[in-house]
């Protein structure tokens, strides 16, 4: 076996697991906090500092039957949030100390009421992330809940917050942050390279692993895919994948679309790798202050954001000029109320600047694909027939 | 006036009291303002009902419109079939809340309001997104739509079952420096507290007189209807009315009525007429339906169900925990008032609230309508029955409809499961006894 | 054979039936449609159809399967064996719909299991498109176990919705549920032809939003099985003039056979493009 | 003699079930015929079978009676059963030949397709003694389906040679079988197939039963209706029960530990808790899809030509369940090719529906508030051996131990709770007799 097929076997493995036992050996030795999030954004330097690993909560996928997840949600929500209760009475998430539940959509966060009455000795916390982003009214409300967080974690056997762990916590997702951009780029200038199914399964290894080995395997996948000669470019279709930023779809989904004639050229997978776009400040006097400053004034464009003055879809047509994609397809998870109501504002930002593109819808536990199939492929055809 | 233009109407088919002439009256009143604005150089702003600001804005002089009740009078018309169709065919998605599916189609079909009288344009939109992201959404396509200023004030939640000074800080900053200050832009009008503090002690009144009118369902046999006549009281209080005189009056005379019905020992009044043997009392959770609000109330009256306490009859704001506004704490009160709503407590308040209404108000049950459009209210209420159920030892129902989309409301569907609801109390009782 | 002519056959994987079209393509002098074959599945595997549809049709149109320079296949045709390329459905249908009305820049494609509206441009490049989901409320098939319930073939099934006087909504959304719907109608004494018109109303409007949210305009061409359906076309029709959608609902006899034709079409169309960059075909086929 | 009965009946979307009770609440008789648009006719026939069966019980009680011992009753009964299915089998069959020549005649379809009639009901008719010879299989117990599967065979063998065409045929087979289920009159009388029978099985001691008990008359007082058309059921509304507690009251009376009841029938899953007196405490129903119900199956079986009685089974013979996500009901035929196109094996397919189906009712289930000991399955769907096998893995897997009771008579449990209903009617209705229903 190749260190490629090793290093994707691995991250595979990872994404298949779904007890989480990467996290328990971590808890073994290393002997702190795990406290899992629920996308899409948590500052993971904050929890990183305090000696906790962060785990990415991102639903089940295909591969666990949900028996009592249903009880929970009527046949009209999303189905993240069933495979995560799923998973948290089935005692997949016993190695988690805690939940974060990032303001998403009102799912997520009723979701953390349920956890409180569901597991009530487990820390659960609603993190309400402000959609105000002026740095003395919303900043200030934001550092408040950071704090609150940091307070409470420590009390509950976190090392105590300190400035100068959290600017090494910073700077060391900075480098990771900076890993997965680049493999972004390298898959627009030479998607061959990296399919997405491949880079899709790095990006949720990196929900389990602490963030200094998942670092190495991004470098070492990085390494391994610029030197295979068996990676050859093929005349496909570049697309640009909207809408799959919380309930992720099926590897099967994204295999589907690869078949069926096309390159994704940039996508909205596990977002919290690419949620703050550059560097944050690694040297500040106040580092939580320049934490919560990135969140504020780096944040990309994202439907659970409310957009200020800005024409709403511009930053989604900038983003497939960047990413050369020649069509669009909005890839949105049934059900999901930020992805669709969103989604005619960007449509017409899109349909201004001419783009193609298509839309269908999913669920995790998709598992037949011959209407997405169909569609990609003609979405493919089309932008095949008549390229040149 | 359209024959079944508003809510009052149904209800005065069987009855015409005081108070629902007077309310009929503000409301045909209120419209014919928004009507007439655009003319008069009069600025109006849009809003949401959880969280809304109607004495701030109304200090400034402006007309509040609030969508949501447009969508909901568009369901009760009959309406809300083709304008959801027309925004379904715009491309927007079949998944989501049909209110703002209901809105865009109205707004695309010459925005005529519910007196068939056309809404001005928002000069502002007030996101006061309290409960519900799904207002997030709504205001960036109104925002599109009419090109229209958007004045953000985010609504921390209580994820933690309370209230920090820090949400409530952070409130207060955003209504000095953001909200206020657009305010006063459009109006043209400095802010005035002491106007604004008037306001706060008549809203204080009335909240006084509602608490009163939704507790009195504590007797046997109630003298209301807590859900179906319920949404009708709370009209005034939800809407664009709160701080003035006129709601003052309504609940004062309101009360009086309700007095009255108590001293002859009557039941609430339906549209299809009084319930005189009260045979279940039920607390309800969720909105109703509005597209067969009459067909639906009707399922619950033949069978001399009476609903005595209604969670959806708080969205507007919780009042019988104690709160009400006032005016010597003029923004923070405003900002509590706010995080109070139904929507924005947690599941577990949630829960605790149904199970001391089961309990303070005697009812036999507990029934939820889960509606199909609002994740905010239906996220999780299978959870809210369990939890409700085993607290309380009373049976919980469970049905499934939508606001204003009538594709979502099969009648036979609802029928048989209440039915069977009923029923069920009807054996448990005999079984018990 | 005249120079620039192409001999090309498409053939039509559909979950019901497998459909070929033999082509002679003459490239911007246009096509002409020399043999054709249906044959329905019945249940038997599709690939064993696959062979003897294709020669019925070779046979009407005299040409041998070596003869043929591109053999293209759509629908769940990426497993036969002797195709020379593959193409997804709604590319073939807007081909095939294109060259069977020219006129038309949009067709709504109607089978057994999905509905589908393609819009296209005057070189049928597909501009949008929209499907129904996974659900198969509306679709041929649920025409089809409808119809054993009232006891009509299908082929009766236009001719007897069109004298409908009253039809009958039908309101389950689940085409399960509407079998019991439709049960439940004549136990009320609902004639069948208003049971079928009101069945053809809801699966109507399905179509025509799909239609209409794809941003369909002007002359539209019904393919697909259930373009046979004269009675789907009326309600289609009808709903169109009541709701001032501004389209205008076509027919065209072949309508069945748009995907086989547009995948042929495409096929002669990809030989051409190759070959004008010196890539040969030959040999490729299985 | 005269025996006072109530009837409970369960009209389903699939089958339409009856239940007769005696004054002692002990069963007399079931009786089941598939549902159908006339549903006067499918109560009537229901009840029909039930009283039927219920003179098969009094025979086999008469025979004891008088002394015959229980090997060779048996052999008497089933003897005499069979040749009385097969006198109404012969019954209707005239009545389908009726039909059909009528339609066809209506048609104008003219000579060639007489003919072909002729020799398809010709056939059907030869076929009719080896139909209902002791020990023969048959798909099915109701007319429909035997002669229709056997009518498009035969319709099918006349196409390959090129005798007739083959949609017309089945065509007309389709409308005249909505005309001889939805008449009453095709079946034929209880008491001239009887003497009939009694003839053909010519036993002495038999006929002395069987003159007997037709000399019984049965004297209804009550009938109370349950099912899904409940709406239109032809009962007056007060004696017209929900389903649900039906189900419930019959789970309990069957098996009086019982605490959870699941049934799954036609188009519909259900939940129920009772308490210890059958009361229902709780229950969940499937939404307003119908994905995963038996429906779903018969769709399989129809898309693979066997009898729903075969699914079970031939699933037996998986030992490696596929994983199927999506059980939309009208997608099972294409969902079911796209596999075995895959190269997946028959068995494995199947086993894999049949886990699915029971993973959604083990939704509702949890939904409903779990399952508690004893745990009933009931409805059509119980009949069928790899669902219940794969219901006994998942309960075990997610709840631990349960007791599960099913019973070969699962499907009348909802009928049987109505009849309990009635009685309890007829009990109301003499404590206070001014409250009779119109
Ligand atoms: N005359 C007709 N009237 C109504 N429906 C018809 C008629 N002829 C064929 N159909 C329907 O057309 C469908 C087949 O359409 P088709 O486009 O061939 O589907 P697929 O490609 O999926 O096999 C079948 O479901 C059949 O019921
Ligand atoms: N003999 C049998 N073997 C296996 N499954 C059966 C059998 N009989 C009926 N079924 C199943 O039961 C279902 C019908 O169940 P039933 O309870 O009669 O439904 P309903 O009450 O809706 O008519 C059928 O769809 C089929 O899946
Ligand atoms: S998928 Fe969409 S609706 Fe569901 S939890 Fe995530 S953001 Fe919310
Ligand atoms: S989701 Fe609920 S609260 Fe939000 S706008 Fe819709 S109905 Fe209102
Ligand atoms: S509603 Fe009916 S047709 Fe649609 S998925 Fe469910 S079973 Fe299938």
């Amino acid at each position: 076996m190749t260190g490629l097929e090793q290093l994707l076997g691995r991250a595979e493995e990872l994404y298949r697991d779904l007890r989480f036992t990467a996290v328990s050996e971590w808890k073994k030795r290393n002997g702190g906090l795990a406290i899992g999030f629920m996308p899409v954004y948590v500052p993971r330097e904050l929890l990183h500092a305090m000696g906790v690993l962060p785990v990415g909560v991102m639903g089940a996928g295909d591969d666990l039957e949900i028996i009592r997840g249903d009880a929970y949600y009527q046949s009209y929500i999303c189905h993240l949030p069933r495979s995560t209760i799923e998973l948290g009475l089935n005692g997949a998430l016993d190695s988690l100390d805690g939940m974060l539940f990032p303001a998403t959509c009102d799912v997520i966060r009723n979701l953390s009421g349920m956890w409180k009455m569901q597991f009530p000795e487990k820390y659960s916390h609603y993190l309400d992330v402000p959609q105000d982003f002026d740095a003395n009214v919303g900043g200030q409300f934001y550092r408040r809940e950071l704090e609150e967080i940091a307070e409470e974690l420590h009390r509950r056997g976190a090392r105590k917050l300190e400035p100068a762990a959290l600017r090494k916590s910073i700077a060391a997702y900075n480098e990771n942050r900076a890993l997965v951009e680049g493999l972004y780029s390298l898959r627009i200038e030479e998607p061959w390279r990296v399919p997405t199914h491949e880079l899709y399964l790095l990006l949720r290894a990196g929900n389990v692993l602490p963030v200094e080995e998942h670092t190495v395997m991004l470098r070492d996948y990085r390494a391994a895919v610029l030197a295979d000669e068996d990676r050859r470019s093929m005349d496909q279709a570049r697309v640009l994948l909207a809408g799959s930023f919380c309930e992720q779809p099926p590897l099967g989904l994204l295999r589907t679309l690869e078949r069926a004639g096309c390159y994704i050229v940039d996508d909205d997978f596990v977002q919290v790798h690419r949620w703050i776009t550059g560097d944050v400040r690694a040297d500040g006097a106040d580092p939580l202050a320049d934490l919560v400053l990135a969140y504020l004034k780096q944040g990309i464009a994202s439907p659970i954001r409310y957009i200020d003055e800005q024409v709403k879809g511009q930053a989604l047509v900038e983003r497939v000029e960047r990413s050369g994609a020649e069509g669009v397809i909005f890839c949105a998870p049934s059900f999901c109320d930020p992805a669709l109501l969103d989604q005619p504002m960007a449509v017409a930002a899109i349909e201004r600047a001419g783009i193609p593109w298509t839309s269908f819808k999913y669920a995790e536990n998709t598992g037949q694909f011959q209407v997405i199939r169909e569609q990609a492929g003609t979405f493919a055809d089309s932008i095949k027939l008549w390229s040149e | 006036m359209s024959k079944q233009a508003t809510p009052g109407n149904v209800a005065t088919a069987a009855l015409k009291d005081q108070s629902q002439e007077r309310q009929k009256a503000m409301i045909a009143e209120h419209f014919r303002k928004l009507a007439e604005a655009p003319e008069r150089g009069e600025k109006c702003v849009y809003t949401f009902v959880p969280g809304n600001l109607t004495e701030l804005i109304d200090s400034f002089g402006l007309l509040p419109v609030l969508p949501e009740i447009n969508a909901l009078q568009s369901g009760m018309r009959g309406k809300s079939r083709d304008y959801i169709g027309l925004a379904e065919k715009l491309g927007h998605s079949e998944d989501v809340c049909t209110y703002v599916k209901c809105d865009i189609g109205m707004l695309k079909s010459g925005n005529v309001g519910p007196t068939g009288e056309r809404l001005p344009n928002p000069d502002l939109l007030l996101l006061s997104y309290t409960g519900c992201f799904t207002f997030l959404k709504w205001f960036e396509l109104l925002g599109q739509e009419y090109n229209a200023p958007v004045a953000m004030l985010h609504v921390p939640y209580q994820g933690d079952g309370v209230v920090t000074d820090s949400m409530r800080t952070y409130v207060v900053d955003q209504l000095k420096k953001k909200v206020i200050p657009a305010l006063e832009r459009i109006s043209g009008r400095a802010y005035d507290e002491e106007a604004l503090k008037e306001r706060l002690a008549r809203s204080a009144k009335a909240e006084e007189d509602l608490v009163w009118v939704l507790e009195s369902a504590k007797r046997r046999p109630s003298p209301i209807d807590a859900y179906f006549g319920g949404v009708y009281y709370i009209g005034p209080i939800f809407t664009a009315f709160r701080g003035t005189q006129d709601a003052v009056l309504y609940y004062r005379e309101l009360r009086a009525e309700i007095e009255g019905r108590i001293a002859l020992g009557k039941g609430p009044v339906t549209p299809d007429g009084e319930i005189e043997n009260e045979r279940y009392r039920l607390v309800v959770e969720g909105p109703p339906n509005w597209t067969s609000f009459r067909k639906f109330w009707q399922m619950f009256a033949e069978e001399g169900a009476v609903v005595v306490a209604s969670t959806y009859t708080k969205v507007g704001g919780v009042y019988d925990n104690g709160f009400r506004h006032d005016p010597n704490r003029p923004l923070e009160t405003l900002a509590d008032y706010c995080m109070g709503c139904y929507t924005n407590l947690n599941l577990p308040t949630r829960v605790q609230m149904l199970e001391r209404y089961v309990r303070e108000y005697s009812a036999d049950g507990f029934l939820i309508n889960s509606v199909k459009s609002c994740n905010s209210f239906s996220a999780g209420q299978l959870m809210i029955l369990r939890e409700v159920e085993r607290r309380t030892g009373r049976p919980g129902g469970f049905i499934e409809s939508d606001l204003v989309d009538p594709r979502y409301f099969s009648a036979s569907n609802i029928k048989n499961r209440l039915e069977s609801y009923f029923q069920m109390i009807e054996q448990k009782r005999a079984g018990g006894a | 054979m005249k120079t620039n002519e192409l001999r090309v056959a498409g053939i039509d994987v559909g979950s019901s039936a497998i459909k070929v079209a033999v082509l002679r393509d003459r490239g911007s002098e246009g096509a002409e449609l020399v043999g054709q074959a249906t044959e329905r599945l019945r249940r038997r595997d599709p690939l064993d159809v696959v062979d003897s549809t294709l020669d019925a049709a070779l046979a009407l149109a005299g040409l041998r399967r070596d003869e043929l320079e591109y053999i293209a296949t759509t629908g769940e045709g990426e497993k036969v064996e002797c195709r020379t390329g593959h193409f997804y459905g709604m590319t073939t249908h807007a081909r095939g719909g294109l060259f069977l009305d020219p006129e038309v820049r949009a067709v709504v494609d109607i089978g057994a299991l999905h509905a589908r509206a393609v819009l296209m441009d005057e070189r049928a490049r597909v501009l949008g498109h929209r499907m129904t989901s996974q659900c198969a409320s509306g679709s041929g098939q649920f025409l089809e176990n409808i119809c054993r319930y009232l006891g009509v073939t299908i082929d009766e099934i236009g001719p007897l919705s069109l004298q409908s006087q009253k039809p009958e909504t039908c309101s389950s959304i689940c085409a399960v549920l509407a079998e019991t719907d439709v049960i439940n109608m004549v136990s009320r004494g609902i004639t069948i032809p208003d049971i079928l018109k009101g069945i053809h109303l809801s699966m109507a409007g399905r179509y025509l939003k799909l239609l209409t949210s794809a941003g369909a305009r002007g002359p539209v061409l019904i393919t697909g099985g259930l373009a046979r359906d004269e009675g789907l076309r009326a309600a289609l029709i009808e709903l169109v003039g009541e709701q001032q959608v501004p389209v205008e609902i076509r027919m065209h006899d072949n309508s069945p056979l748009a995907g086989a034709i547009g995948a042929g079409l495409w096929g002669a169309f990809r030989v051409r493009k190759l070959s004008s960059r010196g890539v040969s075909l030959s040999g490729s086929r299985g | 003699m005269k025996i006072d009965y109530c009837v409970g009946i369960d009209l389903g979307s699939t089958t339409t079930k009856a239940v007769v009770l005696d004054g002692e609440r002990r069963i007399l008789g079931r009786g089941i015929t598939n549902s159908r648009s006339n549903y006067d006719v499918a109560c009537k026939v229901a009840l029909g079978e039930a009283l039927i069966n219920a003179r098969f019980s009094l025979i086999d009680g008469r025979m004891e009676h008088d002394g015959v011992d229980a090997e060779r009753r048996r052999e008497l009964l089933t003897r005499f059963e069979l040749a009385f299915r097969e006198q109404q089998y012969r019954s209707q069959l005239a009545a389908l030949r009726t039909s059909l020549h009528q339609h066809a005649e209506r048609l104008a379809m003219g000579a060639a397709t007489n003919a072909a009639l002729e020799r398809i009901l010709g056939t059907m008719e030869q076929e009719t003694g080896e139909l209902y010879r002791v020990g023969a299989s048959r798909k099915s117990d109701f007319f429909r389906d035997l002669a229709g599967s056997r009518y498009v065979e035969l319709a099918e063998a006349i196409a390959r040679d090129g005798g007739h065409a083959f949609d017309p045929l089945v065509g007309l087979f389709d409308k005249a079988i909505l005309e001889t289920e939805n008449s009453t009159e095709a079946v034929g009388t209880f008491e001239s197939h009887a003497r009939k029978a009694m003839v053909q099985a010519g036993d002495p001691a038999l006929q002395r039963a069987v003159t007997k008990v037709l000399s019984i008359e049965l004297v209804q007082r009550l009938g109370v209706g349950t099912g899904y058309g409940r709406q239109r059921l032809p009962f007056p509304e007060k004696l017209i029960r929900s389903e649900i507690l039906c189900h419930g009251l019959g789970a309990h009376a069957m098996f009086p530990g019982t605490r959870t009841v699941l049934d799954i029938g036609g188009q519909d899953t259900k939940a129920i808790q009772v308490d210890a007196n059958g009361i229902v405490t709780s229950f969940q129903m499937n939404d307003r899809c119908a994905a995963g119900c038996g429906r779903y199956l018969g769709y399989i079986a129809d898309e693979m030509n066997l009898g729903l009685h075969e699914l079970g089974p031939m699933a037996g013979k998986s030992c490696r369940t596929v994983r199927i996500n999506s059980t939309c009901t009208v997608f099972a035929g294409a969902e079911l090719r796209e596999r075995l196109s895959l190269g997946e094996k028959r068995e494995d397919i199947l086993a894999g529906l049949h886990r699915a189906i029971i993973l959604r009712a083990m939704s509702l289930l949890a939904r409903s508030g779990g399952i508690e000991d004893e745990f009933t399955f009931t409805g059509g769907v119980a009949r069928n051996t790899e669902a219940v096998k794969a219901l006994r893995l998942l309960v075990k897997e997610n709840y631990g131990e349960r007791k599960l009771n099913i019973s070969p008579d699962s499907i009348y449990t909802g009928a049987l709770g109505a009849s309990l209903f009635a009685w309890r009617e007829v009990s109301r209705q003499e404590a206070e007799p001014v409250e009779v229903p119109a």
